[in-house]
């Protein structure tokens, strides 16, 4: 309990997480503070790139794990079976349509990367590993999610055909090809390349997360100053609960796959945070009639501060108590 | 200068619906257009600035066609068979044009 | 298609008054319009490009809002209330619209 | 409020054409334009995205000049003798304005 | 007076300063180059962040000087006296209207931050120290000048009524909010939390300010290129007087409160330099009639450049000469 | 012919060439991986000032060479000679018209910064050194081909003249005047300025680089995925053959000069590449009825692509056996 605490302040008082702060309280404050929109693209290319990379690296040294392919499959089914979960919770805790219910859903069955990326900080920081290809099961997670909530909808009556283009632009969206490609190069040229490249993918890493998440945090305050009307209680509640669920399953299968300490948290985090770049844009092609205003409100005002402060710590610690570290 | 009647239609919708609607476009034979970017609006679905959004789903572009008067209606069914569902914006203008044999 | 008749007025204005703007129009009721990013002009005021600025000062902005007829006036006298003073433009066109209920 | 007749001329020009245009606007003693950034479009020459062009020669420009009528065939001439042999459209549009002394 | 010299031969030759002519002669011979508007403001939140960050940090390493409140307060007086002094002086010394003379005054009160950047990397060559809080001065002394310049205008009889609207943007304004804002996180988490991002914004910071410099170099050039014609020979040399006038009185308020050699040369900066950015924006809202290519034309392209290159080593050398360092 | 081998695949599994290949394999497979224009242009900006910088650096290191004089007179005599080869190939090999063939030997004769600076960044991997003016070469190449190009045309009877907009475009581009800009700068501030900006231009170099080779592998992609239809057999053995035939030449008066390995190396990339931001701009205005989509798709979407992969370490292994290194 104390270690989750003190972890929990660490994480709190850290850079990054005052970054992130500071963006949400400018934005809330109505400050005309903002970074542009190429430059957050750019920072969200060097992310990707750098976590991919190093994710790559990290397989090569420590050779191909024979759990690599289970865990994929896991990820897969997880992202895939949490939406059933989310939608059934949104029945019960919320007003939400179906419509609105199935689109939430695929948020939460899917995942977000910048969550991913600053749990492998706070890892690193506190000295804990994990298997490198975590990266790729990260990847595996994003498109599951989309394909339940489309047959949640078409249960429902109103069937939904996905056009061959929408499946194209999930399945190769440019966030997934640049992780996994940098995860092949990283693979490929090993801890030859990345000492090639580490002063610019290692050390100003963290550095630039912060301006990355000052950004998250500025996007995140607007769009609570404008829409928080949408958060009625049972909606915010549910924000709030499905990261614990999720991380919860995460952390069974991540013990039944006897991940590392590491290894277990971040398929922890995997499961608790929920999309704000994929799954929308699918959403605004697949089921334009669901309201972007609470998929989006929930899935960065809420979720995403609620990982990021609170959410992290807690699933390393709970990692680190259940694998024994 | 010799100029002739021909049609502006300025179409404002979501930027991933642009590839959809320029698809259409194409399919009915409108193969000249221009794209703009958009920095914000507002309208029934409410109020939005591009920096306040992230990734893809967001935005939004404004696609102009320059067309002969009598190919207006075939355009006007190709877009809205796109822009119907979603949000946006159709409006359509009287102009002339100089190299009419071009639209 | 069944469309009806409109006005489409483009206010080109500098951006740092863009907010004053539509404040003032969504309190005249106006409540649908697109705001247009602006590269460089030229006016009385002389020539300038947006990347020979720094900063907030500068830069200029292009807000299209498509309206009824008569309710034309009311944006007009909304809009000079803010331009007046300041350097920028305002145009009105006709334009036809196909849902009219929305505008 | 009073309005006056005037002409809203748009012209879609390669970006590197805009100095030598804007150039021979001024020469024509056209002094008011505006110029906006274009994403993309299609035409004779085919289809083009901005992000898929490296370097100057790449992107086009969309310059609006609001004029007198009585200006319009000084305005085209001018603008002509530049677009001519480059890719690019001309359109020309009727429009009202309220401060006439201005254009 | 060697010292002078050879500080200030020092400062004309180094990378930054350089870079600075590159972009004016690049832009006065007309060249295309360019700093996308984006990558310049990225630039210049890279530059705010890492300033304000070393300053909270250099707080919570030596404590909070007793003199830290009093130095604020002189910072505040400072802004809203100095523009007093250049309307008389541009009175005397110009032809300009009240109205133009008020908004050029305000300018001077107010301060520019990239001069302060750039006094803060030749004191750190030169292995002169300064109080961390010194960028809390900064920002405190953006203001005051808008409300001296609006006070002056409204005694010529033409009330001008800021609305609140005006007073928010003034106050929250992007820069102020990233620099203190980047303070208070620097303080908070001190010599740890620059330890985890130094490699980003220690390390690089001087080349960023090279690019940065260029980019400025290029804008200045663009604006002498095209409004020099409002350089009337009365009102270039206020430009380069001001800068005189205002460091010697912030050299007098830095050796009353004892601040440090360092200390002392950033408040003869602050009072020196003169805002592009806060006061212009400003202006344009508040006084639409005043001609922004006067006051643009001569905070950015005359009294920049002067305290860039001839300034900062002046004012340097003073300040060690009154300290006796 | 080992050497060439391992040379050759050491370079094609380096993190720049897979970064490369990962963007032209994204945008065949129509991915929306994208870099934004306004980054992608800060990282041309980056790699401009780094390089030229650097060899102003080791100009003054080494003090001028006194055949400094001689390689650049050198350089413009292959700029400008270079375009007559291509045309008469051109005529040769291709159906292309007078109008066309011209257009894309302005391109041969001409230079591709980025293929330069991929091949210093393979030669200093190898460790091999080069006379640091050739970023000068470097820049008194992209001009004189132009010239060479509009002779051509204007011999065939239609008369070009080049208003003197364009010359001022062509020799005061933004790319030629920050690198030869930032030369200066190196080589007055010398091995001092380099330390003080060295871990920004000097360290993250390489990671900036495989960024900006994704982004040139995005475009060069797309390119190939529209534009592939100009693509005629005989244009695109054009596109692979030129390159030998430039190097070829470059090699002989490499050796003639008595240039290091690196400077023959660099001598002989600078000829084999061919220009695809200074010369199709030119090529727009000057000859606006030759068909950008044959350049552009030429020198972009088959000579870049050859060199960077094959090409670089074809000149270094050619080079190292010529000067017996
Ligand atoms: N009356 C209007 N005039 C101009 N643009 C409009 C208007 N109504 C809507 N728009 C644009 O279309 C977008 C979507 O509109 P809506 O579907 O009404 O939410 C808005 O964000 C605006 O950019
Ligand atoms: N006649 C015009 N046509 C189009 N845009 C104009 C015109 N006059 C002015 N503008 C735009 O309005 C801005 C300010 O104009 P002004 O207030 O005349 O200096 C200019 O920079 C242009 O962007
Ligand atoms: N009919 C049209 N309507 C709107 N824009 C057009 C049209 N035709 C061409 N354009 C624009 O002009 C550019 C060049 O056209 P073109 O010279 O026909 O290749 C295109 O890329 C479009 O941006
Ligand atoms: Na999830
Ligand atoms: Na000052
Ligand atoms: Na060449």
């Amino acid at each position: 309990m104390d270690q989750i605490l003190s972890l929990a302040a660490n994480n709190l008082l850290s850079p990054i997480i005052l970054s992130f702060v500071l963006g949400v309280a400018a934005s809330l404050a109505r400050s005309d503070l903002s970074v542009p929109e190429a430059a957050a693209k750019a920072l969200s290319i060097y992310l990707l790139f750098a976590i991919g990379f190093k994710g790559g690296v990290s397989v090569a040294a420590h050779g191909v794990d024979a759990k690599l392919g289970l865990t994929l499959l896991v990820g897969i089914i997880l992202s895939a079976g949490l939406p059933l979960i989310a939608f059934g919770l949104l029945q019960v805790m919320t007003g939400l349509s179906r419509l609105d219910a199935a689109a939430v859903a695929a948020h939460y069955g899917s995942i977000s990367i910048v969550t991913f990326v600053a749990a492998t900080s706070v890892l690193q920081s506190s000295g804990i590993t994990y298997e490198g290809y975590m990266v790729a099961v990260a990847a595996a997670m994003e498109a599951p999610a989309i394909l339940s909530a489309l047959w949640l909808i078409s249960r429902g009556g109103s069937e939904r055909r996905m056009d061959s283009d929408l499946w194209r632009e999930i399945l190769l969206n440019g966030s997934i090809v640049l992780l996994v490609g940098a995860f092949f190069i990283g693979w490929i040229t090993g801890e030859e390349g990345l000492s090639e490249i580490s002063s610019f993918i290692v050390a100003p890493f963290k550095g630039v997360l912060c301006l990355f998440l000052l950004d998250m945090g500025l996007v995140a305050g607007r769009g609570l100053r404008s829409r928080s009307g949408v958060l009625k209680p049972g909606v915010l509640a549910f924000g709030l609960l499905m990261p614990v669920v999720g991380s919860s399953l995460g952390a069974v299968f991540g013990l039944l796959l006897g991940l590392s300490t590491g290894g277990v948290a971040l398929l922890m985090v995997l499961s608790a945070s929920a999309s704000y770049i994929a799954v929308p844009a699918a959403m605004r092609v697949a089921l334009p009639e669901a309201n972007p205003s609470i998929y989006l409100t929930l899935s960065l005002g809420v979720t995403f501060p609620f990982n990021l402060t609170l959410g992290i710590p807690l699933y390393v610690a709970v990692a680190s108590a259940l694998t024994g570290a | 200068m010799k100029t002739h009647q021909a049609k502006r239609v300025e179409i404002t919708i979501e930027a991933i619906m642009q590839s959809r609607l320029t698809d259409a476009l194409s399919a009915a034979k409108v193969t000249g257009y221009t794209v703009l970017p958009v920095l914000g609006g507002s309208g029934r679905s409410g109020e939005w600035v591009r920096s306040g959004e992230i990734g893809r789903a967001s935005g939004m572009v404004q696609v102009v066609c320059i067309i002969r008067p009598e190919r207006l209606d075939g355009l006007l069914d190709a877009a809205f068979g796109v822009v119907d569902k979603h949000i946006g914006v159709v409006s359509i203008m009287d102009c002339d044009v100089v190299r009419a044999e071009r639209f």
